[in-house]
């Protein structure tokens, strides 16, 4: 099962990887602000994923890391 | 009388450019001034005026010429890499005897070097702007409210001596806000110019705006004489600020914001029953020599403050002529020297002299 | 197991400081893979120009040179001139290239230079706040058109792949854009071939990718890209605009 | 109270600069001598934003607060890095809200305002700057309840009138606070 | 009894100071004569450019000024926007048009700056001494390209009328040359729709005169002409290359 | 030893360059330094050299700033308005530690001016060849055989301290034939530079030649740093040639160019029994402090010859500070002074010194 | 009939009105030498000439000036 | 002789330069200092053109001759501008096939040669310079005939070397003029 890491501490809330993921299972995560004032991103759903790459393919911050 | 109103330096440059007439502006985006160019975009089209942006500074520096050549008002702002592209330009338009303004918010150098206020330029504001012998006029302000002033001056100034002048800022005056009050609006005065090329409509001969000359005794004969409009300015036009300075051992010489800074630690140093005052040059070209003379009489010691390596120190050394020691204390690359440092430098300098 | 996402070795560790949701952040990464799967990190030079992406010297593993707004054609010659067995890529934006470096532009292209030109389109001066740009399209407002573009005044866009790709020593002018997954595919594709063709020696390459600002235009990032898709790619048509092709000279 | 210099700072988009303009307008209504002075960057958001306010009865030197009187600290990072320049004597004001980490100077007058929560609790996101600016009008005094109102007023543009009792609430907040 | 060669009202009576038989005499002579035509001489400005041709300030009776090389587009730029009811032309040769001034001509056509910019191409820098200009054929021996113009080297040459026709700008991007007679009042009618169009605001024209250079080329000034034809007209063929019409636009 | 040979100054520019392994000449057309590129495009292409002609000055030194980045020995050659386009380009250099020979064949300015021989240059190649603080190296040599000494000099002691150098000449200098003796040529080094952006072959990590530091106190650390360097050259390669000086009551100063014309009128004034000497500095930047200092314990007066309307004199009078008066003489736009004009005021002056 | 004047103080000798003339009776005065140096042109059949002004067209130096 | 200053004057296209040069590099192989100095303008033909030729047993100062030792002048325009500066006693050299005015100054010796006409009798079209370099060299002796040989043939460019002997010939018409 592929597993999607997003790097809290890169990630910037721009929600590109949120738009992109053809799954909608990706969402920030406005429970954490990380250390430059941003909500990172988070898979709610790892079940459902895919491991298409679409998400890393759109991050601007290289922050997605997946391992299929 | 206008209304008091809190104004960022930048923007104060650009209402001031206006109220005195300007209604020409070409010039192309830099930190610390775009704030002067964004007012101008939008003030100008309300007011029937031009504002362009160019494609670059070398391009602004030519629009301004073709304006300053028609006969117009004209101004351009950038900061000091910018300067360095218009080089060239600025010493056609000496060469031709075109008036214009050019305002320089200085910013940390060499080549991209920073964005935060330095005092950098000062050799290149005034000794070598570009290539050839020329001048231009240098203001210095040191408040917004002085911006503001000295804009209409060296509007002014540059029409009557047809010659470019320069308001030098930085950063810190460009991005401060102060109060000010903005002087009456004058009227546009753009058809008075007889040298212009504006088209003779068939009435007088061609006007020529031009720097060639091929031939070395007119190009000589034609420095010459510009030279001698530089004596009358330099004899006439001289403005310094004197702060406590009468009965002062040791006297700052600062401009623009390394003199509010340094007005600081003379409060301070002051305090301390330390006889320290100020010139504060508000043209550096034509540099305040006579008021810095007259002081060289009694005070001890010299103490030039710039946010630079040292550049305006060697100009108050010509004038003290080895009279009594000058000093130099600077930051650079973008650091504002602090009150305290400056302070230190005086009790340093107060130890010696006593 | 295999690895998506994973960080090019073509780049750096330090986290980019572009604004969230800025594209300048994707196309680093699709140079650096292009990088990676040429294998030519140990002999490619970039060229940083003036703008938001200046501090790609920062991020880019390959030895970097930092040239003034505009220059860095004239910067990317030199290099390239003394070291041929280089590659040598600028990465530029609209304002740099299309602006002050327009006189650099034209003529590296016109000598055919062996260069790959990285050219970021978003429309706006980023770095400086959002200022006009000479791709700025009809009417939008920016800092310095507050009232929007008024060709008549401020002039009209510049398409620039339509400009070079008159010139003989074009070897590639495509457009492209990083809008969604297909497209950040195809751009890294046309990215590739504009190295492949300089190591070739085959002459100018550009290819200009329509990004976003999402700070200077004022929307979220994933507005922009809607933006972008429906103001940009209209004006700015994506296509290949001159390509001499995979043959012999 | 002759000389009152301030240093507010936060992240972008806090309102760190609006809060020191308003200060600075009101100290102008004041009749005062003021200045303000923002910290500049390139324009990538992100990162800290600081901005200096002097006022006096003086001349202004030099327009940036090295050794606030008051420092305004709406995240972390600016506390960490300001905390020490603050005068003897001195006041630490901290949203915090945002702000968990205690300050340590004990030579200074702390103040820690849950002024983003405040704010948001009265339906103000984004006004934690206005709570925190009517604290400091309350411990300070640097103008009258007039002129403050007069500040805030001038400080808004014509156009974001619309925010001006949004303001007024966020304000009168910190002053109760 | 009517005269034929009269000197035009819009020339002074200095005698020119080209070289015997450089076609930039008779270029000056069809300006003067379109200006009289169109009696416009009392509000004209001229931009003079650094090249040969710089002494025309002593040579036309309209307003001069002389721009630094190869800013003339933005002098003009800023006499017109100072005074729109002025008609400016600029003179320029092909190393000021073509090579320093590239983006100052680029972005004058692109804001569609109404203005006119004849355009001197005599594919050699004439008043430094003959070194290879933007518009060096390939081949062609100058001081700078003693063994011919390699263009693996030193680039290749630029079309200008086929470049700036892409941009929005351009009015008038039309080629002419004066070498016979036909073509001295083909030219002249271009150089006359130009100024015409710049009355009517249309925008950027640009006259492109295929001229000679028989110092530089070393050739006798009727063998220069030949030369002409044979080697510079191939290369850049006459035509218009882009018009508006005559219509409203 | 090589062959006596008679060549004009600027070819043996070009040539002296290549004999110190320069392999990469970028540069624009324009007069009286025509010669320079006219020499380096035959010869380039003879040896594996590079040799372009760039669109303009602002591409020639941006050229020279990536191949100079890039580790090669790099050079560029222009006159004085080029040298003011090249202004942006060169405190990019200068900012990026990179290494460079710039050659400036001075004519008359300012704008256009005209394309006689000038030294109105100086300013902006020892003060303020652009914005921010910073130094070039400038060698000023008086003879064709000099030129081509210096040359090397030049590249040396730029590559040496990691900044550009100037050769500052004039039409005069580049223009005149002398005899010559060429050095043995170098071979190229163009791969010594560990710091150069050249490709790391992963071999070492990344390089980056940049100027851009947005911190400010890094940026002043490197500039205070870059300082330090200066003083170190200021204190160990100040160069000048003493004429008659020991005994000397009067001491024109006077460099390139004008040194030839002073020289001939020393010589008259000599003859007339009048004690007068030279020194004629070779490099103006770092200005020959230390022998102007000594003479000035026992000269009577300083004149300092140029053809400008007086721009090193001050340079002189920092020196002086006051001990003995300087006086200036200098014609501009072109015109080179004679030795009779120059004798009138050595005559002039010793009747007051006397 | 045409009469065809050449300024011998402007001319420059540089036959581009020989070459243009379509009745060939336009060559270089070799007997004069003007001031700067150059041999003027002059009509060598004033009769044979038509008033057809090419020479004139052709002058880069608006030295010919012809009465019709 | 120690010193010697000559102006070589004339129309662009009479090889001016060349006559100097040739003197220069006679001079060169006759062991003497020397500069040889053109005058330069836009490249545009036509106008004057002249220079300044210094030899000497020391440093050369100033290369450019201000009041000639002697003065060469191949047209009118030459004569009329620099007849004034020739020092007293010194040499005027003028091609009278050419000039046709006489020289005014009498406390100079005055050469007045045909050289333009000698040069075409001999058909040596355009070698008017070399006839007058003839007869300056028999007047002042500057340098030995061999080195004066000498120094013309390294003044020739290997690719114009068949134009040699016709200079050759054109100096021996001069020095037996
Ligand atoms: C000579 C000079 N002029 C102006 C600037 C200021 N400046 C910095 S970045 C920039 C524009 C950047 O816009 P663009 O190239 O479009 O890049 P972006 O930030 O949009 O990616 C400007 C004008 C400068 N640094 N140097
Ligand atoms: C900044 C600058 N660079 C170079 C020159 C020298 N220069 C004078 S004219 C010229 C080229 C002229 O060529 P072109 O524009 O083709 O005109 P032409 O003489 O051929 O008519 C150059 C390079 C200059 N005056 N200014
Ligand atoms: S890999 Fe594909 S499915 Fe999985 S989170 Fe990313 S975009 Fe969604
Ligand atoms: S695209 Fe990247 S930076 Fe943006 S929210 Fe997703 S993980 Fe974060
Ligand atoms: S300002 Fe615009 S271009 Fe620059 S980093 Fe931010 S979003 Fe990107
Ligand atoms: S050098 Fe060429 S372009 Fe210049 S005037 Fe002479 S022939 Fe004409
Ligand atoms: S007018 Fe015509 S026919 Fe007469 S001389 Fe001139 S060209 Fe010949
Ligand atoms: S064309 Fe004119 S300049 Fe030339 S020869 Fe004829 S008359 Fe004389
Ligand atoms: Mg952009
Ligand atoms: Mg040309």
């Amino acid at each position: 099962m592929p597993k999607v890491t997003v790097d809290n501490n890169i990630c910037k809330g721009c929600e590109m990887c949120v738009v992109a993921c053809p799954k909608h299972i990706i969402s920030l995560d406005k429970t954490i602000t990380n250390n430059k004032g941003y909500h990172p991103a988070h898979v709610t759903d790892q079940d459902a994923c895919t491991g298409c790459g679409s998400c890393a393919t759109m991050c601007p911050d290289v922050a997605i890391r997946i391992e299929v | 009388m206008n209304e008091k109103v809190l104004m960022k330096g930048n923007e104060a440059i650009a209402e001031a450019a206006i109220a005195a007439g300007c209604r020409h502006f070409f010039g192309y985006p830099i930190t610390p001034q775009t704030e002067v160019a964004a007012y101008m975009s939008k003030r100008m089209p309300k007011i029937d005026g031009v504002y362009l942006q160019a494609e670059s500074e070398v391009a602004s520096i030519n629009m301004v010429l073709g304006a300053g050549a028609a006969g117009v008002r004209v101004m351009t702002s950038t900061s000091s890499p910018g300067v360095s592209l218009m080089a060239e330009g600025i010493s056609y338009l000496a060469g031709s005897d075109v008036p214009c303004l050019i305002v320089n918010v200085q910013r940390g150098g060499p080549g991209l070097g920073g964005i935060q206020p330095s005092q950098a330029d000062y050799h290149q504001a005034t000794k070598s702007t570009a290539h050839g012998d020329f001048h231009i006029l240098v203001f210095a302000p040191s408040t917004v409210q002085e911006t503001v002033d000295l804009i209409s001056t060296a509007f002014d100034l540059g029409d009557k001596y047809r010659m470019p002048a320069m308001v030098l800022s930085d950063g810190m005056l460009g991005q401060m806000m102060e109060p000010v009050v903005l002087p009456e609006p004058k009227e546009p005065d753009n058809d008075s110019k007889e040298w212009a090329a504006s088209g003779h409509q068939n009435k007088r001969a061609h006007n020529v705006v031009n720097s060639l000359y091929i031939n070395p005794q007119e190009l000589e004969s034609l420095v010459i004489a510009r030279y001698e409009r530089y004596a009358e300015i330099e004899e006439n036009h001289q403005m310094a600020e004197e702060y406590l300075a009468d009965d002062a051992d040791i006297i700052i010489v600062a401009y623009g914001s390394s003199s509010r800074v340094s007005r600081s630690a003379i409060d301070a140093a002051r305090k301390q029953g330390i006889k320290v005052g100020m010139i504060r040059p508000i043209t550096l070209w034509p540099f305040p020599k006579k008021v810095i003379s007259k002081h060289a009489e009694h005070a001890k010691a010299f103490l030039s403050v710039e946010m630079s390596m040292g550049q305006m120190v060697d100009d108050v050394r010509l004038v003290v002529n080895g009279r009594v020691p000058v000093e130099f204390y600077g930051r650079t690359g973008g650091v504002i020297p602090t009150p305290k440092e400056i302070l230190g430098e005086i009790v340093r300098i107060n130890g010696g002299v006593q | 197991m295999t690895v998506k996402g994973e960080r090019p070795h073509a780049l750096t560790d330090a986290p980019f400081h572009y604004c969230p949701g800025c594209t300048h952040g994707i196309v680093h990464r699709l140079v650096a893979e292009v990088i990676d799967e040429l294998g030519v990190e140990g002999k490619t030079v970039g060229v940083a120009s003036v703008g938001c992406s200046v501090f790609t010297y920062n991020y880019f593993n390959c030895d970097m040179v930092q040239a003034p707004h505009g220059r860095a054609p004239a910067v990317a010659t030199g290099v390239k001139r003394a070291r041929p067995d280089n590659v040598v890529f600028t990465y530029q934006g609209d304002g740099d290239l299309a602006a002050i470096g327009m006189g650099e532009t034209v003529h590296a292209a016109a000598r055919g230079e062996n260069i790959v030109a990285i050219f970021i389109n978003n429309a706006i001066y980023g770095m400086t706040g959002g200022q006009m740009a000479p791709t700025t399209l009809p009417g939008q407002v920016t800092q310095t058109t507050p009232y929007g573009r008024d060709v008549s005044v401020a002039g009209n866009p510049i398409r620039v792949c339509e400009l070079l790709s008159s010139l003989d020593g074009v070897a590639l002018a495509e457009r492209v854009t990083v809008d969604c997954v297909k497209n950040v595919r195809a751009a890294k594709k046309a990215i590739k071939k504009a190295f492949e063709y300089q190591m070739a020696g085959k002459g100018y390459c550009i290819i200009e990718v329509v990004s976003t600002c999402p700070t200077n235009w004022g929307m979220s990032p994933t507005d922009a890209v809607q933006w972008l898709r429906d103001n940009m790619l209209p004006y700015y048509p994506l296509g290949v605009y001159k390509d001499v092709g995979e043959g012999e000279q | 109270m002759t000389d009152l210099n301030v240093l507010f700072a936060g992240f972008g988009g806090q309102g760190i600069l609006f809060a020191g303009k308003v200060m600075a307008y009101a100290s102008m209504m004041e009749g005062k001598e003021l200045s303000w002075l923002p910290s500049y960057g390139p324009e990538m958001r992100g990162g800290t934003a600081s901005c200096s306010v002097c006022i006096s009865d003086n001349t202004i030197g030099s327009p940036l607060v090295v050794n606030p009187d008051v420092l305004v600290a709406m995240n972390l990072p600016s506390l960490e890095r300001f905390e020490k320049d603050v005068v003897p004597g001195g006041m630490i004001i901290v949203d915090s809200s945002i702000v968990k980490k205690d300050v340590s100077r004990t030579d200074v007058k702390v103040i820690r305002i849950d002024a983003s929560k405040i704010a948001e609790d009265n339906g103000l996101k984004g006004a934690a700057n206005m709570v925190i600016l009517g604290r400091l009008f309350r411990e300070t005094g640097f103008c009258s309840a007039e002129n403050l109102d007069l500040g805030l007023q001038k400080s808004i543009p014509a156009k974001k009138i619309n925010l001006l009792e949004n303001n007024r609430k966020a304000l009168s907040l910190g002053i109760e606070s």
